[in-house]
């Protein structure tokens, strides 16, 4: 049954030695986030060359909060492994499964090219300090996207996703830290981390204004794409990779990271305790920090990589395939630091928090 | 005779290959009673079944009250029938069942109420109208099949064996019903039946029927007594008929030699177009079985032979009796009894005797070459 | 009916056009055709456009606006080695959880309409609770009951809960066509010295058959496209709907239009085989029994 | 001769055939089913949180709460229903009739057609709607182009698209069992309605209707109960106007976490459709239709 | 007699309220061929069924073989069927539908198919095999059910109704080749038919029922000729009951007055216990019709008359004769017709004579127990 861990969180618990290699890997991941050719992923077949581990890598992950409703909650709350050694994570469930005690720590020792190659403005995220328990995969932002010749402008700011003018136009989503994020900007509150519980009343009144104006067509997960694309949205909320690609069939579309802030996210490689290869799954991680493979990995998969070094690697590649001109040199794929500078993460909520927010929150979503 | 009001001509069916029917031509008249008479499978079914418009002919044409009824749906005749195989409702009970027409007919529901019970009453099921049709036998259902057209009073109702499932006792009831009803509210009914005399008492006219054309048309009388082929004369009840070559024409009778060798005397009008070797044709209940020292009497016709079997059956006895040529001629004879009447023993030589008036003459059947189905009298 | 009766019927359902008189006729002969053709192109409608886009020569990831014609997809159909598994996996699952679904369902079913028994009505009731239950409900529940009994999540327990949610399914719809079924045949194969066993098999199946193909096609439909509850108890493994619905987040690749087109053809074409494999034996569906 | 002894006992067996046919697919609901079920009625009277963990404390309160809290969703989800459940028979039942009676040996391709389009996957299938049914697409831009509909009409992301989706999608639901009950139905019947001065339409509804009851009845419960409970239609085609319970169930288990609240929503749910069932059975006419 | 091969001892069977079989008892001999008579709904179906396996008697016992056969189901019993509805397989062609028993008793297959063409000879529908049940006519399908039954040689088969829908002369040869196949293959036949001819030519024993009770169990000349009951002399053909009450009951034949003042004399051994308001009755083929004017032959009992309607039907004429005391008299007389013969006119007086050995007395049915179907002129 869906029994309570008795188990008091440890975050502070030191990383348990770690077992001898079992030769065994099963790695979740979300659809399409590793290189292919020819219907092979060339990172997997390497790395089972090289490490003699079978890796069993699954494409399992759809949404954050689906994932650890179907693969973690219950198998962790009854204190059995879930079957994955390695799972892929946004930045806030991060920290919801190592309040949860839910994560394994990692042994930096036996991550030498992780540890060396982690760009620096990935070292030491809010949602795992130090990098305790997670290494970035991929990160990107959650900005605006626009249809130009729908808006008529150019989109820069918050305030146009409050536009009458775009009445029943504009998309919002339905994650609620990504959507509540933006409503603090909006009010001001920067950065998020320091909202109390009344900015976040204020944050869902703003919304619910917004919503019952008429304004909000509707609150997307990721199927907001296809209402963008398909010129049903002027303006959404929207990820920034993904309007890399719109673009290229789509070219009156456009991303902006609003002048208010935008949300900057990383999807990050996590151990799940229990879990039964470990040893294996260190050696994974550290095996995607190599600068050559991680660049085979962006160079297909178009988010912005963790490890140092690689855009550098894509531009040398695109000297000879053109192809890869647009995610050499993309300011979406690869942010500036000003664009940065502008972007913030989410509130760390404990459980409580988690709660009042939804309480708040699913109203607005749900009418 | 009065207006047509059923008219098939040249009505043809085929079930792909099978020609169910085959360029049938009948005239019915307003208000009589016609039968359909023949052999399992010769398509009397799908003749009704044309006539209400449940299949379409593939040649030829049906009129109805002097209409062609071409494509005219089954609910637009003003026609019902009593299904051979009942279609009864299942979903609905009796009531529901024999009140479906009305209903249909917008009758006010205490007329519709009276006229149920009255036509169940008269189908000799009173207090059954809140069964349903699963819980009656074979012949409750039939009747209440019969019910079910009969409240209608249509036009012209088909009846397709609406009383084969029935007691002898309760058919005979039924059948007065039926004629009286057909009597007083001037129905045309054509009827089908394999009950030979239920066709002779009720039916002011008949056609018999073989594989999908009509053999013979006319009232039952004059196809029972003059049957014009051998088929019919076979069908209408147990027939004798003797092989023989016509002699003399002239005069009132006619003489044809039968194989035996014996001669007959049959009425000359019978003969008419008739070829040298036909076939002579007397019913076994006009011979007289005597024993076989009487001289014949000079009026009748006479033939010789020796009892085979004799039966028992009821209402008459039965005489098989075997000819010199090898033929066999059937006797009924009516079983008055009486402990000191004369009856023959196996074996015994016999003398068949019967009145010349009573004989009649087919063509022999030869091949399959019969001649063309009568269309109209 | 023969060769020569279903000709009868389609002749007067008006698709060959009957002689001139029957006018009336004709006129109600083709609406229901018609009609059944508009419904049929109205399921096939979006089938239309995953067929178009499967051709689509996109540039990016998303499969959303029309690029240009290109076969490069059906080339690389192969391409993502998940997916092809995944679909694989659900193929397998959708086989299974058919025909072992219908067969337990068709047995309820039978012993439902068929039987008079204690617990009967309830049984009756509780055959729709399952269809009443929330997929989340079902899921999370089921995998809460695996992990009580420790049982390893994979291909066998995403098995155990298609069966489960099919079943009720099947029930209701087999029961659509026995009930009211007409025991004289079976009384006459009993009666020929048929067991019930062989009484079910030469006669009830065959008569019920309709039935029981509508409630396979219906689990198996179910099965195929099942998402919740396959995500809780999946485990390691990759289903069709989970995959594809996971492939959303960046873009579902055009491949997965060509495999849907596969599907579909194929399915088109079996369909198209019966009616020609039935020409050829000349035969047709059984004639429909009242009761 | 067969005649073997009389075996005591043996009118015992013939009792106990239901029990036997019964087995296997109840068992499997049972254990399946009915156990995890139980358990998860058990988390909706329970309190606490993931971290703390849950206590079982007969928290009945939960329910009172969430059928206030919800109820709209509720009630506008058995709305939804009972318009698709409508629509579905409306749309369904020509076709089924249509392939039932006249299919003749296209019957069997029919039906497959019929159920096809479901095999390839929802999201594919919804995707296509939504590319149909865009704002400006194909289907909408060209009637606003003739000016027939206001530039800012929209069929997506409103109550509309998602009745469309389910109908859309439980189509099949309705169809199949509709043509299970029909394709037994005695011809014979319609032509004795036929010449009892039915026309077709009231022989339809004489005779036909009354005699498929069997099917309408399971058909519609097919498609009823599981569009009440449905929420991926509402997540891909609806706006927040549009939320249905399932939505509600979804995201309080799913992404709030909350199971008591979820489950409890969902036992409210499914008891409602329990007595509805009952209701609908009883009003139908035919008690016997459950059994 | 030979062993008792079908016993049914005190068999009852309910529907709710309808007691469809009540406390019967047989003994069938096997290889025999019983008939069962009874009006439409008296429970002959209902008997058959529980024979067959397919009810189970609410109370009694069936035997076959001398063995209680209760909970036995029908595939165990060496008992085959031919249901009055046919119950063919609608799914299997012709042959398959006969070949359906062989197949479940693992005949070899080239024995089943020289079996099942030969029987579809036999029932005259050679070149069938291939049709489905519902390309047939209604009387092809009886035959089929027929067939189906007789191509397994049980030791019993049960037959309701099994010619019902066919026609005479095919009835004929079906009743023909029925018997042979009993005898030769020494089945014993429970046989339901509506055809009293046809039950007192086969049978060596039948039983009237009515409202579910048995009425009379006999040979068929016994019963046909000593009705036991006023429904029985009713029911077997038309009868003539005439009231009166018993004057005399010694001697060889005892006397009765009739309520028409005239009296007749009836064979004492039928007055055994009737009490003194009796019906005397004669059936009409016994009686011959005399012009009023003859004077009674002084053996003969006799009755005057007036007479109402004369039918013609083929082998007999019909009369029918009002008595003085508002009775109705039918006679039939045969055919014999020649020009010479003396016929009575409608409304003409007549005499009406019989032989007193003719005569039967039974005891008049105390009004209201009667059901349906049992209506007596
Ligand atoms: N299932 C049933 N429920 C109620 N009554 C029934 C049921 N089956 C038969 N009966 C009644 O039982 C009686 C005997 O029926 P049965 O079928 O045995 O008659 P039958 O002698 O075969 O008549 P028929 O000559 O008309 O076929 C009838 O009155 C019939 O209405
Ligand atoms: N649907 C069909 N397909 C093929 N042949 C058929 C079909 N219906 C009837 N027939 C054939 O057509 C012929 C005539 O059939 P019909 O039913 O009219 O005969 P019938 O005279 O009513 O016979 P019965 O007295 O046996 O009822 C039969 O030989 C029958 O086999
Ligand atoms: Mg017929
Ligand atoms: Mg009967």
């Amino acid at each position: 049954g869906v029994r309570g861990t008795q188990e008091q969180p440890s975050p502070a618990a030191s990383p348990s030695p770690l077992p001898a290699k079992s030769g065994e890997l099963r790695v979740a991941n979300w659809p399409l986030y590793i290189d292919l050719e020819g219907g092979k992923s060339p990172t997997l077949n390497d790395f089972e060359k090289q490490t003699d581990i079978d890796i069993t890598y699954k494409e399992d992950i759809n949404d954050n909060d689906e994932f650890f409703g179907t693969d973690l909650r219950q198998q962790l709350a009854s204190d059995q492994p879930t079957g994955w050694d390695i799972i892929t994570m946004t930045d806030w469930m991060i920290a919801k499964l190592s309040r949860l005690g839910w994560l394994e720590p990692l042994h930096h020792e036996v991550l030498p090219n992780a540890t060396a190659n982690l760009d620096a403005k990935f070292q030491d995220p809010y949602f795992d300090p130090g990098r305790k328990y997670s290494f970035p995969w991929a990160a990107g932002i959650t900005g605006i996207g626009y249809n130009k010749k729908l808006t008529g402008r150019p989109i820069t700011s918050i305030n146009d996703l409050f536009d009458p003018a775009f009445k029943g136009k504009v998309g919002m989503f339905s994650e609620m830290r990504d959507t509540i994020n933006f409503a603090l900007f909006q009010l001001g509150v920067k950065p998020p981390d320091s909202a109390t519980m009344d900015d976040i009343e204020r944050a869902v009144e703003l919304l619910t204004q917004q919503r019952d104006d008429g304004i909000v067509r509707a609150y997307y997960g990721n199927d907001y794409t296809d209402q963008l694309a398909g010129g049903n949205l002027a303006l959404t909320m929207a990820w920034s990779g993904d309007v890399n690609y719109l673009k290229l069939d789509t070219p009156e579309l456009e991303f902006v990271v609003p002048e208010e802030g935008g949300n900057r996210w990383t999807d990050n490689m996590a151990i799940p305790v229990h879990a039964e290869h470990p040893t294996d799954a260190h050696e994974w991680i550290d095996f995607v920090y190599q600068p050559d493979i991680a660049t085979r990995i962006t160079e297909w998969v178009w988010y912005e990589s963790p490890v140092a070094g690689v855009q550098d690697l894509i531009r040398e590649h695109a000297k000879s395939d053109r192809s890869l001109k647009p995610v050499a040199n993309s300011g979406l794929v690869w942010p500036s630091e000003d664009v940065l500078a502008n972007t913030y993460g989410y509130k760390i909520l404990s459980e409580e928090e988690e709660a009042a927010w939804h309480d708040l929150f699913d109203p607005l979503v749900q009418g | 005779m009065g207006e047509i009001d059923v008219r098939l001509i040249e009505v043809t069916k085929r079930f792909g290959d099978v020609v169910a029917v085959d360029r049938v031509s009948l005239d019915i008249v307003r208000g009589t009673f016609f039968s359909l008479l023949g052999p399992s499978g010769c398509g009397k079914t799908t003749t009704l079944r044309m006539i209400g418009g449940f299949e379409d002919p593939d040649d030829g044409r049906i009129e109805l009250g002097g209409r062609s009824v071409a494509g005219l749906p089954p609910y637009r005749r003003d026609v019902n029938t009593v299904f051979q195989s009942y279609a009864l409702f299942p979903h609905l009970d009796v009531f529901e069942n024999v009140a479906y027409g009305l209903r249909r007919k917008r009758v006010p529901k205490p007329v519709i109420r009276t006229r149920v019970f009255e036509v169940l009453d008269l189908v000799d099921l009173p207090g059954f109208q809140g069964r349903r049709v699963s819980q009656l036998s074979g012949g409750q259902q039939q009747r209440v099949a019969l019910a079910r057209a009969l409240v209608n009073s249509p036009r012209v109702l088909l009846l397709d064996e609406p009383l084969g499932a029935l007691d002898l006792k309760l058919r005979k009831q039924m059948q007065l019903e039926l004629k009286r009803i057909q009597r007083e509210v001037e129905i045309t009914f054509i009827y089908v039946t394999h009950d030979q005399e239920e066709a002779m008492t009720m039916s002011d006219g008949l056609a018999v029927m073989r594989s999908g054309r009509v053999e013979q048309v006319g009232n039952p009388e004059d196809v029972y007594e003059h049957p014009a082929t051998e088929f019919v004369a076979g069908f209408l009840g147990a027939s004798n008929l003797l092989p023989g070559s016509i002699e003399e024409r002239e005069g009132e009778f006619g003489v044809v030699a039968l194989s035996t060798g014996e001669k007959v005397r049959v009425p000359a009008r019978t003969l008419n177009g008739a070829g040298p070797r036909v076939k002579v044709g007397v019913r076994p209940e006009k011979i007289r079985i005597l024993p076989g020292s009487n001289p014949p009497e000079q009026a009748d016709n006479a033939v010789r032979g020796r009892l085979r079997v004799s039966t028992y059956v009821g209402v008459s006895n039965q005489y098989q009796v075997d000819t010199p040529d090898g033929g066999t001629v059937t006797v009924y004879e009516q079983n008055l009894g009486g402990p000191g009447r004369w009856a023959p023993a196996p074996g015994e030589e016999v003398l068949l005797a019967w009145h010349p008036e009573h004989t009649f003459v087919v063509e022999p059947e030869s091949s399959g070459v019969e001649q063309e189905g009568g269309s109209d009298e | 009916m023969s060769a020569a009766a279903p000709t009868a019927t389609v002749e007067r359902a008006g698709w060959e056009a009957p002689a001139s008189p029957r006018r009336s006729r004709r006129r109600r002969g083709w609406i229901l055709p018609v009609y059944t053709v508009l419904v049929i192109a109205y399921l096939f409608l979006p089938i239309a456009v995953m067929i178009l886009f499967g051709f689509n020569d996109l540039k990016g990831r998303f499969n959303f606006t029309w690029q240009g014609f290109t076969l490069r997809h059906y080339r690389d159909v192969l391409q993502f080695q998940e997916l092809t598994l995944a679909l694989r996996n659900s193929l397998l699952i959708a086989a299974v959880t058919t025909v072992v679904a219908t067969i337990l369902g068709t047995l309820v079913a039978l012993a439902l309409t068929r039987y008079r028994f204690r617990g009967r009505g309830s049984t009756n009731m509780f055959i729709f609770l399952p269809m009443a239950t929330p997929e989340v409900v079902l899921g999370a529940s089921l995998l809460s009951f695996f992990l009580t009994l420790g049982l390893p999540r994979g291909l066998l327990t995403i098995l155990v809960a298609h069966i489960m949610f099919t079943i009720s399914f099947v029930v209701v719809t087999v029961k659509a066509r026995t009930h009211g079924f007409n025991r004289e045949w079976e009384e006459a194969a009993k009666d020929l010295g048929a067991t019930p066993w062989v009484t079910f098999w030469t006669v009830t199946f065959p008569l019920i058959l309709p039935g029981i193909m509508a409630a396979a096609a219906l689990a198996a439909a179910l099965s195929i496209d099942d998402y919740v509850v396959t995500a809780f108890n999946s485990g390691q493994t990759s289903t069709f709907p989970l995959w594809v619905f996971g492939a959303s987040r960046f873009g579902v690749p055009p491949q997965v239009n060509v495999m849907g087109t596969i599907i579909f053809v194929v399915g088109v074409a079996l369909a198209l085989a019966t009616v020609a494999i039935q020409r050829r034996q000349g035969g047709a569906a059984p004639a429909p029994g009242g009761s | 001769m067969a005649v073997a002894a009389e075996r005591p006992g043996f009118g015992l067996r013939r009792g106990l055939v239901p029990y036997f046919l019964l087995v296997p697919g109840i068992a499997w609901l049972l254990v399946f089913y009915a156990i995890p079920t139980i358990q998860m009625f058990l988390i909706s009277l329970q309190e606490g949180s993931l971290e703390r963990g849950y206590q079982l404390t007969w928290h009945w309160a939960t329910y009172g709460d969430v059928f206030s809290k919800y109820s709209t969703q509720l009630i506008r989800s058995v709305g939804y229903g009972l318009v698709v459940t409508l629509a579905c028979l409306l749309i369904s039942y020509p076709l089924a009739y249509f392939i039932a009676l006249y299919g003749g040996r296209w019957k069997n391709a029919l039906l497959f057609m019929v159920i096809l389009p479901f095999f390839v996957s929802f999201l594919i299938r919804t995707l296509s709607w939504k590319f149909i049914l865009a704002d400006n697409g194909l289907f909408l831009g060209t009637i606003k182009q003739i000016g027939l509909l206001p530039d800012d009409f929209h069929v997506l992301a409103t109550p509309i698209a998602v009745i469309s989706g389910l109908i859309y999608n439980f189509l099949p639901f309705m169809a199949l069992p509709l043509y299970a009950s029909l394709e037994k139905l005695d011809r014979s019947l319609l032509e004795a309605a036929q010449d009892l001065y039915s026309s077709r339409a009231v022989a339809f509804l004489r005779v036909t209707l009354p005699l498929s009851l069997p099917g309408v009845f399971a058909g519609s419960l097919l498609t009823f109960i599981p569009s009440v409970g449905d929420f991926i239609n509402a997540t891909l085609l609806g706006s927040p106007n549009t939320t249905m319970i399932g939505n509600v169930i979804q995201r309080r288990m799913l992404i709030s976490n909350d199971y008591p609240e979820g489950a409890a929503i969902s036992f409210i749910l499914m008891a409602g459709i329990l007595v509805g069932v009952a209701l609908y059975a009883k009003m139908l006419g035919t008690e016997e239709l459950t059994g």
